[in-house]
């Protein structure tokens, strides 16, 4: 059920060169029951921003009654938020759209998540449930650089980590496919979510043999399927009128569901 | 609720708060957030006679204070929306507003005709004013005499009242709504949205896939403001007035002005309960005026009345 | 500042940033804030050929994003502003761009014939859509043929360059654009504020005292944004632009839509030192967009060129 | 000369229903010379809303660095500073326009200081620059009940003070021009800052045979002359062309100066 409520902040930090994590309290995380959902968070009281802002829940604990987002600081909209002091209180709705279905994989086998930059957030809930189910995880995840890397540690804790930088100054130089590819990694279903080429990549080559879910990203206007903004053609029919709402039948896709 | 009743052609309505096209689907996803037969009506999604896609996305960009939008009318066109989307919308108490699109006068006639028969649509939104589609249908929206034609062949094939949706996007809004009246209008929707455009400040390029879009949203209210107060004027038409209501504050606004109903768009997306909220909040803001029903107040900015002193 | 000089008809800037008419009176108050020779330009306020009151108060209304203002075009006439305002003005290192208004095309003449003698002034901007005057002046404004004649005769007596300043209020503001090229025009400015109003919430009246006004600020940059894309590309005349200006980004977004030079307007009021902050940030800008002067980018959005991609 | 500074709250307080004290640190005071001079407050860092509002200064504190402002409620600007804490920055520009005329009364005369609602604020200032200076001081002043009753010790510390309230709750019943002739109180010079028809009916009463200096209010735009927002005709030439601007030739002038 989508809900619309005002959630108070509990802790807000930056992690990495302005990349924040911000955790949140309220009865939300009680809906929340995918990992691989976002959040639709009015940063301001007033116009200005006007429209919501679209953020993936990358942790829920809902015995705390906590939620947490990791955020990039980039236009206005995130810079507001990063202002914010725990304390002060933000309106969220949610929890919005679908997300990565766990149950696609079984006990004893292995998932690949693959995570590019802010993409990276929502693969942390999805790699503990996995786990929590006994399935071994492997974490490949790409960010430009050494300063913007997070939660690495994170990530280790639940399972194998690589890190891929576009410049090396962490990690392997080069982009996730590369690690994919050099370190020869066996699994059994990929779970991913960042940028769009990274996205089109793996579909490309893993998608004929694997099963491969995808989250995608798009401007958005509502965020529960009302406004038609971010509609994409499925693949079946690349230029016909048939369509999914990365909202609210996304953001997570299986590869070869939806015209990347 | 008392005093917020309103009679308009074709139209019984609960209260005068209806969500705008395009800006609530055909209902479906509010309807798992609250009930629809609380609202005055419902005007849903423009409908055309074949399905269409749209433009290509991005379809959204943030403006100060407002939004601009290039959906191009994506829909599943005429025959889904009379078989499926409509009857769906039958199980609520609300009636329908159904917003008629076309590239040519027949396409119009054609969708006017087929979901004017539809039990629950009890009037049709003619929109000539869509500034995102590419064909020769801006002249429908900006040259009076090719509305009130456009109105007139809709009005003869239509079994409910007709109501235009203008376009503020002309120098002269009052020709516009004296030839749609001429035409045959049964009331006016207005305003749709203005022109406008962003660029990345990155690329240069439009941050629109469609390059311009339609400006909605609080930016474009007092431009609508100015518009219902110039044609309630000039018209005997009944007017639904919209363009950046956020508040129940705002609707009064907009009756004053001369509007008898409001439709809100782009607030749905903001608060998805807007809507219900600002039905709520009316019914004291009507009593505070001192009136007995909100109609009373259509037009007070320019009807003559005793003004209050409202100085401390 | 290197990379921001612009030359532009009669104009050589210092930098492509001027404040807009009417927004800056003549001057005399921002002196006392910073020094005036570090603007590109001035664009003094509308100067007719009698002395002007101007409206009865309230003359501004605030609004979403937005103002309005209905000031009524008040100066101190041709007599004074030639031999008191332009003369001290003449202390500062900057050209000025003289608005010139009125309410017959004779008043325009007279009011350039005049003006444009003055050494200081180095361009004309006629104010041909000035939408808070009563008489038959919206017509200038909106009626491309009557915009043409105007200009003509205007240009006739100009002894500088004349900038025809464009209103947003008209059904295709690329008639109008190609109608005072053909008109002799030198170049253009744009926008002018778009008509809107707002009421009170207790009395129910305009808020204004001349009911309407003009919109601006950053509500209305969205239009002038695609007004100036559209308009670039359909004649060659530069393009002051203007609407909502309040950083250094905006001026970049109104270049790559089409402009050579940015005015700034309503951001005077909300900080009166905004233009000299935006001269001081537009370098870095520049540079990072990797070009070596501003008229470079001078309709990029439009213009064909490496897309830089920027995706994360 | 004008300023443009980010002062610092220290302290903000409802002295009364919905009237708010607000004080401000920062290098401003020392530019504040003369009583009856406002300040143009921008309430929020974005867009909403746009414009600056103006308030007059009610206390300046030189050796603090402080000044105070006292205002209500009322719309959004006003509500919005309302819930400002201490510690938070707000841009203020000022000090603007010209205030009440000290040098108009000398020691040992008697000056009666009229006050309307929140016209009374900049009256407080006044007044202390009067005692200091050896004149006697009359305050009246005038709200609309006793719940928006403020600054009346205060007041009372300075000079005799009188009450009016419109409902009887507080003080007199009635205007200040009731108490002003109840009472029959002899004063050489009146100022005066509240309502237009308050300030009115002082230049109609006493203007001929006193001296009368009333503080107007009008919507602004830009506050410092540049707008032509606020402008008055001049009493001598009232359809003419001659003018005043509220905010920088004012907002203080001499009864029979500007039309009302
Ligand atoms: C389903 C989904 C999940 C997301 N999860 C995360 C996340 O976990 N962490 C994170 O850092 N970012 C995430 N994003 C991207 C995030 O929404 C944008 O970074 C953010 O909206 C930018 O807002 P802004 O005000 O800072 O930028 P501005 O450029 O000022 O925003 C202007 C407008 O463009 C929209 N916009 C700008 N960039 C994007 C973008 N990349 N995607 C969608 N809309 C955009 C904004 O929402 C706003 O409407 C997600 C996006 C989507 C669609
Ligand atoms: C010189 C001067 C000194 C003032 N001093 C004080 C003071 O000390 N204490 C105090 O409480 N108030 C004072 N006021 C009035 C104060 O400016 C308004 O109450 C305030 O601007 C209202 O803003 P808002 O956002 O709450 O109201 P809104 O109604 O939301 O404001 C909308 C717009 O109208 C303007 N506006 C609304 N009411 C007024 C008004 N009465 N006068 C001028 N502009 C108005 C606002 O500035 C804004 O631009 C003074 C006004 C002036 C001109
Ligand atoms: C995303 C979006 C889609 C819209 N689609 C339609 C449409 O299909 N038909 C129509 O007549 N108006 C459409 N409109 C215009 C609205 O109905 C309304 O007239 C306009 O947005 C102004 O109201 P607002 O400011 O409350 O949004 C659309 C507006 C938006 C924002
Ligand atoms: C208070 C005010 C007065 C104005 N006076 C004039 C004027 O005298 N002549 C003119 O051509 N434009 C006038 N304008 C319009 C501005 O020059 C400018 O075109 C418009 O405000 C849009 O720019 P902005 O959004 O930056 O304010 C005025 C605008 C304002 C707000
Ligand atoms: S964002 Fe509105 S439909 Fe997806
Ligand atoms: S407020 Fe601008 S001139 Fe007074």
């Amino acid at each position: 059920m989508i809900v619309k409520e005002l959630c108070q902040i509990t802790s807000q930090k930056e992690i990495a060169h302005d990349i924040f994590e911000l955790t949140l309290k309220g009865e939300l995380p009680n809906s929340m029951n995918e990992p691989g959902q976002f959040v639709h968070m009015k940063v301001s009281n007033g116009l200005d921003p006007l429209l919501r802002r679209p953020i993936s829940i990358a942790n829920i604990d809902k015995k705390a009654s906590e939620f947490t987002v990791i955020y990039r600081k980039d236009g206005r909209g995130t810079t507001i938020l990063s202002e914010k002091q725990p304390g002060e209180k933000v309106d969220v709705l949610g929890p919005l759209g679908h997300g990565f279905p766990v149950e696609e994989v079984n006990k004893g086998e292995t998932a690949l998540l693959v995570g590019g930059g802010i993409g990276v957030p929502p693969l942390y809930q999805l790699s503990k449930e996995l786990v929590q189910k006994g399935v071994r995880v492997i974490h490949v995840l790409g960010f430009q650089t050494k300063d913007v890397v997070f939660y690495e540690e994170a990530f280790s804790k639940l399972g194998k980590t690589y890190i891929a930088t576009v410049d090396g100054t962490a990690g392997t130089k080069g982009f996730v496919t590369d690690v994919i590819n050099n370190e020869e990694l066996n699994f059994d279903i990929i779970y991913s979510c960042g940028p769009t080429p990274m996205l089109r990549a793996l579909e490309n080559n893993y998608s004929s043999n694997h099963k491969v879910y995808l989250s995608l990203e798009e401007r958005m206007g509502c965020g529960i399927g009302a406004c038609f903004a971010c509609v994409c053609h499925t693949a079946d029919d690349p230029t016909g009128f048939s369509y999914k709402k990365v909202c609210s039948d996304g953001p997570v896709f299986k590869a070869g569901e939806v015209l990347l | 609720m008392k005093g917020l009743q309103v009679e308009l052609p074709g139209l019984s309505l609960k209260n005068p708060i209806m969500p705008a096209s395009g800006c609530f689907g055909f209902g479906r996803e509010f309807s798992d957030l609250y009930d629809l037969s609380m609202l005055g009506a419902i005007m849903i999604k423009a409908t055309t006679v074949e399905p269409r896609f749209g433009n290509p996305t991005p379809r959204v960009a943030e403006t100060s204070a407002g939004m601009l939008n290039a959906i191009g009318l994506q829909n599943p066109g005429l025959e889904k929306v009379y078989h499926v989307e409509l009857p769906w919308l039958a199980q609520f108490d609300v009636p329908i507003i159904a917003n008629v699109a076309g590239s040519t006068e027949e396409d119009y006639v054609q969708v006017a005709r087929e979901i004017s028969k539809a039990p629950n649509v009890h009037a049709l939104e003619l929109n000539i004013s869509c500034p995102n589609v590419k064909t020769g249908g801006i002249a429908f929206g900006t040259i009076p005499e090719v509305a009130k034609n456009l109105t007139k062949k809709v009005k003869e094939v239509s079994e409910v009242p007709v109501y235009v949706k203008l376009s503020p996007n002309v120098t002269n809004i009052v020709d516009m709504a004296k030839a749609v009246e001429d035409g045959g209008a049964d009331g006016l929707t207005m305003i749709n949205t203005l022109l406008g455009m962003r660029l990345d400040l990155k690329t240069g390029q439009p941050i629109l896939a469609n390059k311009s879009g339609g400006l909605s949203g609080p930016a474009i209210k007092p431009v609508a403001i100015r518009m219902i107060y110039e044609v309630s004027q000039q018209v005997s038409l009944p007017i639904i007035g919209m363009g950046g209501v956020q508040t129940a504050e705002d609707v009064i606004e907009y009756f004053f002005a001369g509007a008898s109903a409001v439709a809100v768009g782009t607030a749905n997306f903001v608060d998805p309960f807007v809507c219900p909220s600002i039905i709520n909040e009316l019914p004291e803001l009507v009593d505070r005026l001192g009136v007995d029903h909100i109609s009373e107040i259509t037009g007070r900015s320019w009807k003559t009345f005793e003004k209050s002193n409202h100085r401390a």
